[in-house]
């Protein structure tokens, strides 16, 4: 290793994994699927997430590929329309947002706190059993003629004018919803009740803070998706009428709840990436966070403002002007906190001394295209430009700015950065940074082209489109391809590196988190005995003079 | 290889020859929300710039390289501030740049001429004042305020003009409208841009933008026949709505003559203001809407009438100003139900019902 | 240990938060629609039995009282009176259901189910149903577009009364479960956790009906 | 300090599954503040008559403060049972703070959803 990185590994000829760790401890099928262990259930989740990950990904690529030429001829518009409905519900549901909290979160929660485990290990459990249901009834229904609504599910159209499986990909989305919601609950509960001595509120990591916003959301949003696909499911099953024009019911109703939730639903997928991030630069630029508390706020305050702005989704949709005039100043306000901290991020790497390994580009990544996604949204948030750009391929590359250029290279970010942790193994780094530069690259080619599609007036769900806008659709599948690849590299090369990736001792990264301090991969129950904190979250300093300490000792 | 080299060649003119980067602006609004668009692209690219300045410039600055080690700084309340203010600020501009051009789009002028368009999947029905249909096409005079009242037969749809830069949702169950004003003749896509089905992508058609002179031939040549309110007044008569709104003193439903565009008082002790979206609510859920001195007694005409013929009898109740005409019409009805095919002049049938059918059934709910 | 109740109960109390928006959702509608149709909706309140909604509602604060009677028997290690306790508040949220079992049926009978062969003749024609009529006699009957609009009401009835006999069902499972191990003296050795946590969903299922009575059933009864 | 496992503990309902430690099993897991029965009795017996009461009130024609008393005995009734029932005037500001963001939000769902409803007829949309 060179001078500039800050990698610090053992040396290999002698460096071993430990032997107990929470991999070893127990072996067979059963011990892992009747666990209660946060960090074994997390690897569990980061399977089975990376399993309809590359699901919803094929899906993408089909869509992609379909929208190569102007008529839909690779496949029938119905065949579309389900491709991309099943693409958008496994990516939403089954993907972001579960993906940082159940696999990272659930893995450093406990670590990062100083606890042995998560409050209610067996709920955690739970959850991801209700996952797994949640991702075979899905599936399910995939397989039995799939479903055609698209992920928003909406009425009329999803209770009387479809013959797909509706009712069981609603119950499946109501499963998927328990499983966020326990996960959520039980990180709550961890964090006020199971903190290590000394680890004050203002001790914690970002990442707890934005894991604990994301969690509010999650117990306060989600119940009221799942009384709204309860509802959608009666009158599609019974006809009761709530949403029914014709029996006086109002559509408009569904979307005011469907989108009271599916809102701050994309707060639950960013809050945990910005958590990555926070962690990841401060490791990297060795600098404690610039402006901690503005950081924490600033994820309370998206948490809270995320239940404010659902209505700027219904702009169109003639709802009331007046009230228009209202959800479009609070989005302007929750588009503030999410400045602050891309600005303070930006201002970590000031008199920092900054490497940039795999996880560093990534979060460079993330703060580039995170901030076009977030400026777009300031568009869609104007109530006037919103007219015209809305449903058109604008808003589909500001999400996908958000969701993929954003969380997606968050969850890269964390992968790369706590897979020493989790494996005791290092992912071979060339590759990676390439992996990452390749990712970054195709990810632009892919999206940034649609929004100039979207203020062309191109409308999103299309299967077929005026052959005008081929040209930059085919700059759009040319950059799925890449960042297809981008994808399937990690994939390759981190299994690689399980059995042949150098031995990463306990703190390869000269990280000052609590999850740092002890042997990767952890014991089953974390910590010997129970840490008691007396240092400040990013006090490099501290780091210095403990492994000082431990040399003079040694 | 040359075949191959052939299609790459002809695909990439017609690439080029077809290829565009920025719509057309077409309507009085589009420069407007333009302007509000690249004020707020151009704030993008300063954000942008700076964002990515700060991460470059420290990169290379303070890289492990150049700068060992590192200083531990707090944060700096003054900095934090700036970043929260400026931004704050400039969002505050956009929102109310954003939100008059908002009011603007959707509050059409009093003198807009009314189109209908009625939503279907897959097909945008158009219907002009005069009676003449179009499927999934509209044609409009230039230079003249158009309000398209908008409504759905079953699921949400959208209907987006990318060129005018207007864009309304057509719901089912209740009217909505938008409003533009051509500025450029041509022809210009129109999309159905709320997911709607099946054929979603194939609910498509084209706004095609004429000259006055060209409007006016063009309404001669597609005429029905009938415009929409000799229609309704047709309906009016076979649905025999003027037995109640007969506008003599003392019938028992209220004088419709030049009700539209007034404010009545209802039953219930609220005002309301009488457009299409309130007559067509009116005509479909009329217990809702009893007007001031009268008694809930009028049946509803859900299931009854279809889209086209409330739209029809919207417009007839929009063109009455004095009683006469209803007189006139009252005159006519009488003949109505024993001998259908001579009672009106133009020899057509109702577009939306069968008289014979409901006229009785309508009588016998009125008894109740 | 304190920390131990502590960390349960707070976690009862965020999933008891998820419920609050869980109804909160069908609340709101009810709330909309209510507004839009209120004769409808009085008209339709008036088919519902108030006999039979007072005596779930006693039959349920009873029940509510059973309950922390049970855990202060938990508490208080007295296993005999824990069963009883726990006994009776089974059997009566048996009863709330028999009873809920019932209107339902006298529902279906009527044609009051939404799109179950539903019938608006009751609103149209008050006289039809002798039985309402004379405890309502000056219910004025309702032009056919607002008597179709009791639909919305009767959808709403079922849903928010449905979810919530749901939550019974699922709370009596549980119920059940507890006698059998109550009776093995799980709960009489110190640990109330459980017993405790099992109260606050049962009352918060208690809270939600306390609610439902009064705009289901109360509407505007007088005549 | 490993995790012991109670057979009983997954429940498909969150916080009613829990988990003792091997060496908490023979500590007393009491609740903070033990109520007594009669308190149990008294509020029960003022739950009883409130339903009456509220039953009764509906029969009087009061225009549309039938709604508001109806509402009010509701939150009154729902008070005492979070109150004392469900012990949160005993338990730590941590509940009540929960108990308070589930109300405040479902507060926000309702008042939102209004100013679309209710501003509608507000000129012409």
């Amino acid at each position: 290793m060179s001078t500039d990185t800050v990698v610090r590994l053992p040396d290999q000829s002698t460096a071993r994994i430990p032997k107990v760790n929470f991999i070893t401890k127990e072996n067979g099928l059963l011990s892992w699927l009747l666990t209660g262990d946060h960090k074994r259930i997390a690897t569990l989740y980061l399977i089975s997430i990376t399993f309809f990950f590359a699901i919803g990904g094929a899906l993408a690529g089909l869509i992609r590929l379909e929208l190569l030429t102007p008529q839909s001829d690779l496949m029938s518009t119905d065949t579309y329309n389900k491709v991309f409905s099943m693409h958008g519900i496994i990516m939403v549901f089954l993907f972001l947002v579960p993906s940082i909290p159940a696999t990272l979160g659930n893995f450093l929660m406990p670590l990062m706190i100083g606890a042995k485990d998560l409050a209610l290990p067996k709920i955690n459990l739970l959850s991801w059993y209700l996952y797994v249901i949640a991702g075979f009834m899905i599936l399910y229904s995939m397989m039995t003629g799939g479903v055609d609504t698209g992920w928003t599910f909406t009425v009329p159209l999803s209770t009387h004018y479809v013959n797909t499986n509706v009712i069981t990909t609603g119950l499946a989305i109501f499963v998927a919803g328990f499983s966020s919601v326990f996960t959520g609950l039980n990180f709550i509960v961890t964090i006020h009740k199971m903190r290590a001595p000394g680890m004050t509120w203002f001790r914690l990591p970002l990442f707890v803070w934005s894991n604990y916003a994301a969690s509010i959301l999650m117990v306060l949003g989600t119940p009221v998706l799942a009384i709204t696909l309860v509802l959608v499911i009666l009158e599609r099953a019974f006809g009761i009428g709530v949403f029914d024009p014709a029996k006086g019911g109002d559509p408009i109703l569904f979307q005011h709840l469907f989108w009271f939730y599916s809102h701050p639903a994309v707060y639950i997928m960013i809050l945990p990436g910005m958590g990555v991030i926070s962690e990841v630069i401060s490791t990297f630029s060795r600098k404690r966070v610039f402006g901690y508390t503005a950081v924490a706020f600033s994820s309370v305050a998206i948490a809270v403002f995320a239940f404010f702005v659902w209505e700027h989704h219904m702009f169109i949709m003639g709802v009331s002007n007046y009230s228009t005039l209202v959800f479009s100043l609070l989005t302007m306000l929750v588009a503030v906190p999410s400045a602050i901290k891309i600005f303070n991020w930006s201002f970590t790497l000031y008199k920092g001394s900054i490497t940039f390994e795999t996880p560093m580009l990534y979060s460079f990544g993330f703060m580039g295209l995170f901030t076009i996604g977030g400026l777009t949204g300031v568009f869609l948030a104007s109530t006037g430009t919103d007219i015209h750009l809305t449903e058109t391929y604008f808003i589909v590359a500001h999400f996908h700015f958000v969701m993929v250029g954003g969380m997606l290279m968050a969850f890269l970010s964390g992968i790369h950065f706590w897979w020493p942790k989790w494996t005791g193994r290092m992912y071979p780094e060339k590759i990676s940074q390439l992996a990452a530069l390749i990712t970054f690259i195709g990810f632009n080619l892919t999206f940034f082209p649609q929004f100039i599609l979207g203020m062309l007036g191109m409308p999103r769900r299309y299967a077929a489109y005026p052959p005008e806008f081929q040209v930059l659709n085919v700059f759009s599948t040319a950059g799925a391809t890449i960042l297809g690849i981008g994808y399937l590299l990690p994939i390759l090369y981190l299994t690689w590196s399980l059995k042949y990736g150098e031995i990463a001792g306990d703190n390869p990264w000269q990280a000052t988190g609590l999850e740092w301090q002890i042997q990767s991969p952890p014991l089953t129950e974390n910590f010997p005995e129970i840490p008691i904190v007396d240092y400040e979250a990013y006090d490099y300093e501290w780091l210095e003079r403990k492994e000082k300490e431990v040399t003079r000792v040694g | 290889m040359e075949h191959i080299s052939q299609v790459l060649w002809q695909f990439l003119v017609k690439w080029l020859t077809d290829f565009s980067l920025f719509p057309p602006e077409a309507s009085k609004i589009a420069p407007q929300m333009d302007a509000l668009f690249f004020f707020m692209v151009l704030i993008s690219l300063i954000g942008m710039t700076i964002v990515v300045l700060l991460i470059v410039g420290f990169s290379i600055l303070y890289s492990k390289k150049r700068h060992p080690v590192a200083v531990q700084i707090e944060g700096s309340t003054l900095l934090e501030a700036t970043w929260t203010i400026i931004p704050l600020g400039l969002f505050l501009i956009m929102f109310v740049w954003g939100s008059l051009i908002y009011f603007r789009v959707y509050t059409p002028p009093a003198n807009a001429m009314n189109i209908y368009v009625v939503g279907k999947q897959w097909m945008w029905k158009a219907e002009h004042p005069g009676g003449q249909h179009e499927i999934n096409s509209l044609h409009i005079p230039m230079g003249r305020p158009i309000q398209l009242t908008l409504i759905s037969q079953d699921v949400f749809h959208s209907f987006s003009i990318p060129a005018f830069r207007v864009k309304r949702e057509a719901i089912p169950g209740r009217y909505t409208n938008v409003w533009f004003e051509a500025t450029k003749t041509g022809t210009y896509h129109l999309f159905c841009t709320q997911y709607c089905g099946t054929n979603h992508s194939a609910m498509i058609g084209d706004i095609v933008v004429l000259t006055p002179d060209d409007y006016r031939k063009w309404l001669g040549e597609s005429t029905s026949g009938m415009s929409l309110a000799q229609n309704g007044e047709r309906l009016f008569a076979s649905l025999s709505c003027n037995a109640c709104h007969s506008g003599k003193p003392g019938s028992r439903g209220p004088n419709l003559a030049g009700i539209f565009g007034s404010e009545i008082h209802l039953a219930n002790g609220s005002t309301a203001q009488v457009n299409e979206a309130y007559l067509r609510d009116a005509i479909l859920n009329p217990s809702d809407h009893v007007a001031q001195g009268y008694v809930p007694i009028m049946p509803t005409y859900q299931g009854q009438v279809s889209e086209d013929g409330v739209i029809s009898l919207v417009e007839y109740i929009k063109s009455l100003n004095s009683n006469d005409r209803v007189e006139q019409t009252l005159n006519t009805t009488t003949l109505l139900p024993e001998s259908e095919g001579k009672a009106t002049t133009g020899g057509q049938k109702p577009g939306g019902a069968n008289p014979a059918k409901q006229a009785p059934a309508s009588q016998g709910m009125v008894k109740q | 240990m304190e920390h131990q109740v502590d960390t349960t109960s707070f976690a009862m109390w965020l999933f008891l938060v998820t419920e609050i928006m869980f109804f909160g959702g069908l609340f709101c509608s009810y709330l909309i629609f209510r507004n839009w149709y209120y004769p409808a909706f009085v008209a339709a309140s008036h088919q519902l039995s108030i006999k039979e909604g007072t005596a779930n509602t006693a039959v349920l604060i009873v029940s509510s009282f059973t309950m922390p009677m049970g855990v202060w028997c938990a508490e208080t290690r007295r296993k005999g009176a824990l069963v009883l306790c726990l006994c009776l508040t089974f059997v009566l949220g048996l009863v709330f259901l028999g009873i809920k079992y019932d209107e339902y049926h006298e529902k279906y009978e009527k044609h009051h189910v939404p799109s179950w062969h539903y019938s608006t003749k009751a609103f149209t024609d008050p006289a039809s149903d002798p039985e309402v009529h004379k405890a309502y006699p000056d219910d004025k009957p309702l032009p056919l577009d607002m008597a179709r609009h009791t639909e919305v009401y009767f959808g709403l009835y079922f849903a928010m009364t449905g979810m919530h006999a749901l939550h019974m069902i699922i709370g009596i499972s549980i119920l059940g479960f507890m006698i059998f191990r109550a009776r093995a003296g799980a709960y009489t050795n110190g640990h109330v956790t459980f017993v405790n946590n099992f109260g606050l969903y049962w009352h918060f299922v208690d809270i939600v009906w306390i609610f439902l009575y009064p705009l289901l059933y109360l509407i505007s009864r007088h005549a | 300090m490993s995790v012991h496992n109670d057979s009983h503990a997954m429940q498909p309902h969150g916080g009613t599954g829990h988990d003792h430690d091997a060496n908490e099993q023979d500590v007393h897991d009491s609740l903070n503040h033990i109520v007594s029965p009669v308190v149990y009795i008294t509020i029960a017996g003022i739950l009883l008559v409130m339903t009456a009461v509220t039953a009764a009130v509906s029969f009087v024609d009061l225009g549309v403060f039938n709604a508001v008393v109806a509402l009010f005995i509701a939150c009154f009734k729902a008070s005492l049972v979070v109150l004392f029932f469900m012990h949160v005037k005993y338990s730590s500001k941590l509940t009540k703070l929960t108990l308070f963001s589930g109300l405040f939000l479902f507060g926000v769902l309702i008042a939102l959803t209004l100013s679309d409803y209710t501003t509608r007829a507000w000129g012409r949309w």
